[in-house]
C-alpha cells in the first residue's frame, strides 16, 4: 500500500467521522451523509486504479458493480417511506454478507494454518456478518408482511438458540487452533446464517427498529474485522465507527421506548392482544363517542389545539389530511401545535418524517418535553392513531409493560379527542384508561376518513 | 502483518470505538432512523475488500465469491447513501432559522 | 522511522484530535478551570520523553538536559494531578443526588 | 518497543481518555483525574523497567524525580483556591518547557541532518514548547502581582511580535531544510522564549485564564510533537488529546466572556480604566444608598432574595459571611437562590469554586438560563461584588465591549442592592447604569465587612 492511498484512506476516514458528526444534528444531517459519500468515494477511487487485476477480476468487478449499482439505486428511490425501516435492514444484510464473503476469499487464498492474527478476525466476521445478513432478511420479511410480524415462539428455543451460539463458539475455536482446511469455514458460515434466522424469529415486528441497529452495527465489526485481515486500515475506522455508534443508538432506541434491550431481543414482547383486550376492558365502562360535526365544532370554536399523532396516522397516510386540519384550526385562529413523542409510530423519528412530507413547518412540531407543561393550558388535544404514548398507564400502574415510559400528558387537556378505528390497544396490547375517561369523545375511523371529514365539519362551523 | 502493525490497528480500532461513541452520545431521538442509515452507508467501505478479493480472483471459486461480495457491497453502499439522502431530503428547508426572517411569518400563533 | 510507522502516528493524531474536540464539546463553564487543570496534568506524559532522554544521558550536555527535562516534567504531572484533584476536592458532596433523600430536606425552600 | 509496553501505552491512552470524558461531567469529574493520574502511572511504569540506564542516566532520572515530586506537591497543596489558576500556568509552563528540552537533546543524539520526519516535529516542539514555557511564566507573574496585571503596551508592539515569529518560521525553515550542524537549535529555543515574553505582555490580567488555556493547548501539541519524534504513541495520543480539547476549550472561554479568541489575544483589552469612568459617570445621575440596617430589614421582610455574587466577592474572601446571611435569611422562612453567571469572577467556574468552600448547597447555585426568569418575581437582587455580569449594557449599548454578553436580570428584580465599594466600574472598565436605578441601592464598602454587618442586621430586624 503506497503512502498516497493510505493519505486518501485517512482523508476518507476523516470524511466518515465528520459525516457522522454532521448526521447527529438536524440541521447538517443532509449535508453529513453527503460528506460520508464522497469519503467512500475518495477511498474506492484510491484503491482501484492501483490494483493489479487478474482478467477474471476485472470482469467480475465491473459485472457486480453494474449489477449492484441499479438494485441499490432503485429500491432505495423506489422505497415508500413507511417502508424505509426494512430497506435499511436489506442494505445492512448484504453489507453483512459480503464482509463474509470477504473473510471466506481471504481465508481461502491464505490456505492451512493462517497466523493467528488473521484467522480470529476472519472467523470473527464470517460469523457475525453471517448473522447480520440472515438476520437483516428476516427483519425485512417481518416488516414487508412476508412473514408474521407477530414473535415467532415454541418451547425450548432460547436453548436451541444459545445451542447454536455454543456451537458455532466451539467451532471457531476448533477452526483458529486446530484445523487445517479452509474448508471447514463453510458450516461456520451456515451455522451463523441459521442463527441469525433464529434469533431474529421471536422478536416482534415493532421491535424491528432496534434488531436493524443492532444488526447495522454487527456489520459494522464485522467489517472492522475484515480490516484487519486484509490491513486495511479504512475498514477498520469505517466498520469500528458503525460498530461503536450502531451499539449506542441501539441502547438509545430501546431506552426512549422505555425497555432494556435485553428485554427487546429475548422478551419476546410485542403481541398485539388485540382482541381479548378490547373485549375485556369494555365491561362495565363506558365510552363516549362523537360526530365528526360535534368534533369540528368543538375544534373550531378552540383557543389552542395540540394535535399527538401516532402509529394509526401513518397507517392511514393521513398526513396531509391532519396538516390540512390544521390550516383550516390556523385559518380561524386556533392556535395549532403538534407534540411529538420519541416514540410515536414504529421507528424513532417517524412522526417527523411523516409530518415533514406534509409540509408541516418544523416549529409546530414540539418535542415531549417541550410540550408537556402546555396541555393543561389546552382546549383539545387531538389523539390521531396514537395510543400507548399518552396512555397513563406508564405512569400509575406498576405491573404494565409500559410502566415507567413517560408519556405525553393528554390528559390534562380540557377535551380529548381520539380518532381510532376501534377500543383495540396500540403496539403494547393493553388497554388505555384514557379512552374511558368522561373529558374523551371517540371519533371511530379510519384516522384519514375522520381528519377529512373534520376538515369539512370545521369549515362548516 | 507483524506484532507492530496488528498493535497499530487495534490502537486505531480502540480510538475509533471511543469517536463512535461520542459522537452518538449527542443524538436527538429523531435523528435515530437517518443515522442508522447513514452508518448502514458508511459500513458499505466493504466494497474496498470486495474489489481487493475480486481483483485478483483465478480460479472458479474466486470469481463466484468475488463476483457475490462485489454485488452485496455495491448494494449496501449505493443504497445506503440513496435511501438515507432520501430520508433526510425531507428535513431540509423546516428550520430555515434565517431564511424564515425573511418570508411572511407563519401563522402559527395564529 | 519509515512511511508506514509515521502514517500510523498520523492517522492516531488525527483520530485524537476527533476525540479531544467531541469530548470537551460538552462540557459546562463551571468546569472549564478543572478541565484546564487536569489536561495540564495529562500531557505531564512528557516525563516518559524526558525519561527516555535522560535514561541514556552520556556526556554533560545530555546530563545536564536530561536532569532539567525529568525535573519540570516531574513537576507538571505530580503538581498537575494534586492541584486538579484539591479543586475537585471542592465539588464533591455537592451533589448528593441519592445521599440527600435521607438527610432531611434542606431548607432552601424556605 | 516490546507488544507489553505499546499495550501499556495503549492502556494509559483509554485511561487518559475515559479521565477526560468523566473530567467534563460535575459528577464524576474528581473520579475522571485520578482515572488519568492512574493512566500516567501506567505508562511511566511500563516505560522505566525496560530502559537501559546508563550510570549517569539512573541518577538523573532518580535526583529529577525527587527535586521535582516536593516541588509539585507542595506547590500544589499550599497554593491558596484563589490562585489556582497561576498554579496552573506554572505547572503547564514546565510542562512545555520539558518538550522543548526532550526535542533538542534528541536532535542532538541524532546528529546532523535529521530526517524530516524527526526534524519537522522537533522544531516544531521546541518553539511551541519554549513558547509555552516563557509565556505561562508571564502569565503566572500577572496573576501572581508579580507584574502588573494590566496590559503591557507600546507602539509598534504587533510588528515587533509579527516580526519575532516571522524570523522563527524562517530560521525553522532554515533548520529544516538546510542546516547542518544541531547547536543552531540554541537561536530557535532563545526566539521562542522571548516570543512567549512579548505575546503574553500585552494581555490583561484578567484574561489570562483564556490565554494560560491556550498555553496548555500548545504544551499538548508540543508533547505530542514530541511524540512523533520519539515514536512514542502514548505521547502523541495524550499530547493530541489535551492540543484539541485545550483549543476547543480556549475558545468556550472566550466564547463565556463574549468575545472572539482574537479579541482577547491582540485586543489589549481589559484595562481598567476605573478612576475617570466613575468620574465621569456620576455627572448628573443620582445614586440612593443605605445602611446595613435598612438593607436588612428589607431582605429580613423579604419572601424572595437572589444572591448575585461577582469578582468582588472573591476579592474581600466572603464566601463564609454570604453563606452566613443566606442562613440567616432561610431561618427567617425566606427563599435564597445562587445566580452564577459563566463569567463571574476572574476564572470559570470561579463562583462555584468559591461557594462550594463556603459549603452552599449545590441545589442553591442556580446557572444564568435556569434562573434569568425568576427575577422578576423576586424581592431583592443582592448583588454582591458583581458588576459587568448585571450590566444592562450588554443588552442595549451596541458600542459596548461587553454588548451581546449574556447577562442575569438584576434589573427585573423589586429592588436591587449593589454592594461594593465605589462606584468604579468593574473587569470591563465601562459604567453601568443599573447603579443609578431608581430601585437600586448601594451598600458601599468591602463585601465581607458589609455582608457581617448586614447578618447583623438581619438577625436584629
Ligand atoms: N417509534 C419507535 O421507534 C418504535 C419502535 C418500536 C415500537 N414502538 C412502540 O410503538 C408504540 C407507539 O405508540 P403510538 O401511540 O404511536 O401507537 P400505538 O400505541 O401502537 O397505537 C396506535 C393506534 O393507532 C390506531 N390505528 C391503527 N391504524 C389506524 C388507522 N388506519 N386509522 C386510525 N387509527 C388507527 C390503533 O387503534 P385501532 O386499531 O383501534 O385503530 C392503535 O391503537 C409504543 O408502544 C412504542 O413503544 C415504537
Ligand atoms: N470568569 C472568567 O473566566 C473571567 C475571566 C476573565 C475575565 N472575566 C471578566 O470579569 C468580569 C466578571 O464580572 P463580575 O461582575 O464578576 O466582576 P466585575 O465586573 O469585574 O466587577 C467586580 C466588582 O467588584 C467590586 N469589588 C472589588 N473588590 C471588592 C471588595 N473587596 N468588596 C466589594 N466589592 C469589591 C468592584 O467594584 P469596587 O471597586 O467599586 O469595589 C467591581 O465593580 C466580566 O467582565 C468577565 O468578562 C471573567
Amino acid at each position: 500500500m503506497t503512502v498516497w492511498v493510505s493519505l486518501a484512506y485517512l482523508v476518507a476516514a476523516v470524511l466518515f467521522i465528520l459525516g457522522l458528526i454532521e448526521l447527529s444534528s438536524p440541521k447538517s444531517a443532509r449535508r453529513g451523509n453527503q460528506v460520508a459519500a464522497v469519503g467512500m468515494v475518495i477511498a474506492l477511487g484510491a484503491t482501484i486504479p492501483l490494483l493489479h487485476f487478474t482478467a477474471a477480476g476485472i470482469i467480475i468487478t465491473i459485472i457486480g458493480i453494474l449489477i449492484g449499482v441499479p438494485i441499490g439505486a432503485i429500491g432505495a428511490r423506489q422505497v415508500k417511506m413507511t417502508a424505509i425501516p426494512q430497506m435499511v435492514a436489506l442494505f445492512n444484510g448484504v453489507g453483512g454478507g459480503a464482509a463474509a464473503v470477504v473473510a471466506v476469499s481471504e481465508l481461502l487464498l491464505k490456505g492451512s494454518h493462517p497466523a493467528f492474527a488473521v484467522a480470529f478476525p476472519s472467523v470473527f466476521s464470517i460469523v457475525i456478518g453471517s448473522v447480520s445478513f440472515a438476520g437483516s432478511l428476516i427483519a425485512f420479511s417481518k416488516l414487508q408482511a412476508l412473514l408474521t410480524g407477530t414473535p415467532i415462539t415454541y418451547p425450548g428455543q432460547q436453548i436451541v438458540n444459545g445451542v447454536l451460539a455454543l456451537a458455532i463458539v466451539a467451532l471457531s475455536v476448533y477452526l483458529i487452533a486446530v484445523a487445517s482446511t479452509p474448508i471447514i469455514f463453510v458450516p461456520l458460515l451456515i451455522l451463523g446464517l441459521v442463527l441469525g434466522v433464529a434469533f431474529v424469529l421471536p422478536i416482534g415486528g415493532a421491535d424491528m427498529p432496534v434488531v436493524i441497529s443492532m444488526l447495522n452495527a454487527f456489520t459494522g465489526l464485522a467489517v472492522a474485522a475484515s480490516g484487519f485481515v486484509l490491513g486495511n486500515f479504512a475498514l477498520i475506522v469505517a466498520g469500528t465507527l458503525v460498530g461503536a455508534s450502531g451499539t449506542l443508538l441501539t441502547k438509545l432506541m430501546s431506552d426512549a421506548m422505555g425497555r432494556s434491550l435485553g428485554n427487546v431481543l429475548f422478551g419476546a414482547f410485542g403481541t398485539v392482544t388485540a382482541g381479548p383486550a378490547g373485549a375485556t376492558s369494555a365491561e362495565g365502562k363506558s365510552v363516549r363517542s362523537g360526530t365528526p360535526e360535534d368534533i369540528g365544532t368543538l375544534l373550531a370554536y378552540s383557543r389552542k389545539v395540540i394535535i399527538v399523532p401516532g402509529y394509526g396516522l401513518a397507517v392511514a397516510q393521513g398526513q396531509h389530511a391532519v396538516k390540512e386540519l390544521a390550516d383550516e384550526l390556523e385559518k380561524r385562529g386556533v392556535e395549532v401545535e403538534y407534540a411529538i413523542h420519541p416514540v410515536a409510530g414504529r421507528m424513532p423519528g417517524h412522526m417527523n418524517v411523516l409530518l415533514a412530507e406534509a409540509n408541516v413547518p418544523y416549529e409546530q412540531l414540539k418535542e415531549m418535553d417541550q410540550i408537556n407543561d402546555e396541555f393543561k393550558s389546552t382546549d383539545v388535544a387531538l389523539v390521531v392513531g396514537a395510543n400507548d404514548v399518552v396512555n397513563p398507564a406508564a405512569e400509575n400502574s406498576p405491573g404494565s409493560p409500559i410502566y415507567g415510559m413517560p408519556i405525553l400528558n393528554a390528559d390534562q387537556a380540557k377535551n380529548i379527542v381520539f380518532m381510532k378505528r376501534s377500543m383495540r390497544p396500540g403496539f403494547a396490547g393493553i388497554d388505555n384508561e384514557l379512552l374511558y375517561d368522561p373529558k374523551t369523545v371517540m371519533l371511530f375511523g379510519d384516522a384519514k376518513d375522520s381528519l377529512m371529514k373534520l376538515v369539512a365539519a370545521v369549515k362548516a362551523a | 502483518m507483524n506484532d507492530s502493525s496488528l498493535l497499530n490497528e487495534f490502537t486505531i480500532f480502540v480510538l475509533a470505538i471511543f469517536i463512535g461513541f461520542e459522537v452518538i452520545s449527542k443524538v436527538p431521538t429523531i435523528l435515530h432512523t437517518p443515522l442508522m442509515s447513514g452508518t448502514n452507508a458508511i459500513h458499505g467501505i466493504i466494497l474496498v475488500g470486495a474489489i481487493l478479493i475480486a481483483a485478483t480472483a483465478r480460479d472458479p471459486l474466486q470469481i463466484v465469491l468475488g463476483l457475490v461480495a462485489v454485488i452485496l457491497a455495491t448494494i449496501n453502499v449505493v443504497g445506503g447513501f440513496v435511501v438515507t439522502d432520501r430520508m433526510l431530503e425531507m428535513f431540509k428547508g423546516r428550520q430555515p432559522a434565517k431564511p424564515a426572517e425573511k418570508t411572511p411569518p407563519e401563522k402559527t400563533a395564529g
